[in-house]
């Protein structure tokens, strides 16, 4: 809990519900973005449809679901799909207009890795793995990415390419032909991230309140491009707050 | 979508639902294996005149012949042209044999290719391929079936089909809610596919049921409200086909069928009786009088599950 | 009927059943094969399952059904599954061993036609095509045929190949690596023919009581082939006829 | 078939199931996506001391961390490795990082590719095409993963995965009959495609239950008889995981084992006290006592449709 009276989560949850502003259909797994989509849901995007990544639709947890196939995701929902229909029908089909993705390591142009630390074949860290985030990194209309910020975890070369991001060049992006456009923000503890529409940089658009640009670039591990509008970030509304502390995490398992 | 079947709920009249969604041109695949065939659907796009529609369907049945017989289609594409164990479509095959009145365009699969096409266009999938049609004159009529090899070791020969797009795929189910979770039991065909497969998708019910519903068995919903445009409620909207659990196929229609479509005159005479003649659907369920006597389902209950109280 | 108290549609039954003798699963439409597998349930092949081609399996019918989707298939029966996984998992899983087909047109190596006769593109007669006979030509373990027997269905050249039968390579059929062998049996409303092992050539095993050999030639295309042990094909015995009129079809509506 | 396994009733112990299905060096599947993973089973293939095995699973979870660590496994078939929610799976990180006690080969996939794979398998399919792994090393470090072009025109490119056909695939149910005819409602994971690619299929389920049951609701069959070998009744058989409308999920549990399995030999003295020190799972649960108290599902009812009487 900080002096201002609401935790690092609570920002990151808050400025990441933001960024869900009208969208429709979001891919959602459990924990931060869990929270994050239910916040959308009451706050800037109403109409919001959530499909869980073990194939629930229209989920009403009747308690803060603890996996992502927790039964209370299920019972009460409208559909349940195998996995197989969810990636090929769903998925694969551009159904999904967003998504969030995280990761052990990202580079500038949102390139992410949760494979490995290391060497692949010698690793020094071994990591999950791809799960779904390699095809949601290339079909979800948007990625959205939360990550808690570090030289370690914001890096200049990824040791594995686990989920393809921006490529760079911009005129490759264009013809890849996927629904998937890359990240398109990055929320961490310390600022939030948009992406140059020319070069597909990840370029830093607010600091959270109480942090200086210094702190932003003593956590990252390459000089970051800067907004021309570089602004603060809007801290928590009241409503925000109660939201997640009475409905979404009252027992602050994720929050605080 | 236009503001009348529109919103968060998708309900409209059949009449709306086919003028709207339903254009000129338009790929349409109307489907359900024996059981579910929507021909109420198909009697709304003769009863406006539709024109140079692609005809996409399995098994065209008397839908078709109807359809084909009243002028709105320019092609047709199946895997299985008849009427199941009576005989002909007559309509198509004047078409076909005596481009009477007009030629009809035809492109043929197999069963299973025509499944695999609707498999591809609702994953978005360039191809898919299937072990079929070895040795067999299909693909020698039809170049879009292309033989390949898998890339592994074995190197097996596979033919694959395209993926096939419908601009509009109607089904019909037992029930849906106004938002369009669509609920079906008894046989499945390949109604999901075809709707994934889909630009737009009519699901008609015979009932529009509460939320509540469908919530209870979310394992039941075959059919997900976000591919849904439109919800019509039009009980027995199957008939000559049936709905499990509502009403049994009428078999002695698909018998008379036979005589019918044999004779342009006696379909022209149905048309203009059952279809044309007609305000709707409701209207030719209500001149049916007591044929229905012998057409309604016992009952004969699934049991329940328990899905568990988890809070 | 005959004067010899059935019917040839019950003898072309009767015959059909006994070639389902020790199988397990097999794929079945309406009409005769309908009959024919579940008389074959009831005295040759107690443990035959049935799996109706529209995707029902373990059907216990009330009622002689009258279409491949009648709903009295579906009501009590114990798995109902989707087109595309009856034809992938099952079919083409090689998981049916039996199936029925029939055409307008065999020839002696058992290849058939249900698409058209004359030219594709001109048709004298357009018929409705493969259905799913070409994979199930390809995929189930023994294809047993039944058709009235005439010259112009029984011909040297098919106006068009639908399913694969025989190719008159052995070698090239053994190198297939399909599932399917090809047709092992036909079954008229003359005789029933087998197929030579070595040639895969349709082969005269039993005429029909009351027909002769000459019949049977009169009403094929090509001088067929005769088995070293020709016979006389058993009547249907008073149990099978009991069956057939008591149990399978009292309404005579396949067999009268 | 053995004897005991064998027949019209499938029923069998876990134990004879187990020994007679899965031999030292199988490739084997226990899937189950969070929902339905069968602990009980995985628990019986270490106590029988079985070895060189190849798992496959999307997501190992505790249950193949358990397996590994008990050193069942030469090489694990994989998309996702972790403890959902909670961190790592331990004993597998050991050997993959360290060879500690010994070297883990390993092949990994995305979701969707590991998905694909038991598609391709169950549909006696060579390769099987997704549109995933662009601009990805994941087909760097795994050849198995080939780039492909569509042969129509578009020409798009996908990449192939080869079919996995595991010699055994043991899923857990809610319910199955003596025949082996399997209901499951809740998650479904890729349970059906994993039983219908594999050589030998063992059923776990809470309750056999009769026919009738089964034949209330056809549609409800996610497993044909045809396809399996055994059917195990096993009640409890998936903790910590869980089984819709039966009992709840043991999250403690999923916390707990980080710190177990973190540790060598923690891991041992686990494995000693609730594997190899048991019977089997019929003492596991009477063993965990009151635990049962919180994790047990309240009541929840699916509502019954009517599939209607056809006589």
């Amino acid at each position: 809990m900080s002096q201002d009276g609401y935790t690092k989560n609570e920002m990151m949850i808050a400025a990441s519900a933001r960024t869900l502003a009208g969208e429709r259909v979001c891919f959602v797994g459990v924990g931060l973005p869990n929270i994050v989509c239910n916040l959308a849901q009451r706050t800037v995007s109403p109409e919001l449809q959530l499909v869980y990544e073990a194939g629930v639709f229209g989920a009403r947890p009747q308690r803060l679901p603890l996996s992502i196939g927790d039964p209370t995701l299920v019972s009460g929902s409208t559909a349940v799909t195998s996995m197989f229909e969810l990636f090929a029908f769903y998925l694969q089909a551009g159904l999904i207009d967003a998504a969030f993705l995280g990761g052990a390591q990202i580079d500038r142009f949102g390139n992410l890795n949760t494979t490995v630390i290391g060497d692949y074949a010698a690793p020094k860290v071994r990591l999950p793995g791809s799960g779904g985030a390699c095809e949601i990194a290339i079909h979800a209309r948007r990625i959205l990415v939360i990550m808690r910020q570090a030289t370690r975890s914001f890096v200049g070369d990824l040791d594995f390419q686990t989920s393809p991001g921006h490529s760079g060049d911009p005129a490759h992006d264009r013809a890849r032909g996927w629904f998937g456009s890359g990240p398109t923000s990055v929320v961490t503890d310390l600022a939030t991230f948009g992406f140059d529409e020319e070069t597909g940089e990840m370029t830093l658009l607010t600091v959270h309140p109480g942090v200086t640009i210094d702190d932003v670039r003593a956590n990252m591990g390459w000089d970051p491009r800067l907004s021309g509008s570089l602004g603060e970030t809007p801290p928590p509304t009241e409503d925000e707050l109660r939201l997640i502390r009475t409905q979404l995490d009252p027992q602050g398992m994720y929050t605080s | 979508m236009s503001g009348r079947v529109g919103g968060t709920s998708k309900t409209a009249t059949m009449a709306d639902a086919v003028g709207e969604l339903v254009r000129d041109g338009d790929t349409v695949a109307i489907e359900g294996f024996t059981h579910l065939i929507c021909f109420a659907a198909g009697h709304e796009i003769i009863r406006q005149r539709k024109r140079d529609l692609t005809l996409a369907r399995m098994t065209p049945d008397v839908i078709y012949d109807q359809m084909i017989g009243a002028g709105v289609a320019r092609k047709l594409i199946f895997s299985w042209l008849g009427n199941p164990g009576v005989g002909s479509l007559h309509a198509v095959r004047r078409r076909i044999e005596h481009a009477d009145p007009e030629p009809l365009e035809i492109e043929e699969y197999s069963h299973f290719g025509m499944v695999c096409r609707y498999v591809a266009g609702a994953s978005n999938l360039p191809f898919f391929p299937i072990r079929s049609y070895y040795e067999s004159d299909i693909p020698s009529v039809n170049p879009n079936i292309k033989p390949m090899r898998s890339p592994y070791e074995d190197g097996t020969e596979v033919y694959v089909v395209p993926p096939l797009r419908p601009d509009v795929t109607i089904v019909h189910a037992q029930r849906a809610t106004a938002a369009g979770d669509t609920q079906i039991w008894g046989l499945l065909g390949c109604q999901k596919e075809a709707a994934f497969a889909a630009e737009r998708v009519i699901v008609v019910c015979e009932e529009v049921v509460d939320e509540a519903v469908v919530r209870r068995d979310p394992n039941r919903t075959v059919i997900p409200g976000i591919v849904v445009d439109a919800v019509v409620e039009q009980p027995f909207a199957c008939h000559p086909s049936y709905a499990q659990g509502y009403y049994d196929r009428d078999n002695a229609f698909y018998l008379e069928w036979e005589r019918i479509s044999k004779d342009p005159e006696a379909l022209e005479r149905w048309l203009k009786e059952w279809v044309h003649g007609l305000e709707g659907h409701t209207e030719y369920v209500a001149r049916m009088g007591d044929r229905w006597d012998g057409l309604m389902a016992g009952e004969r209950l699934s049991g329940q599950v328990n899905y568990g109280d988890y809070s």
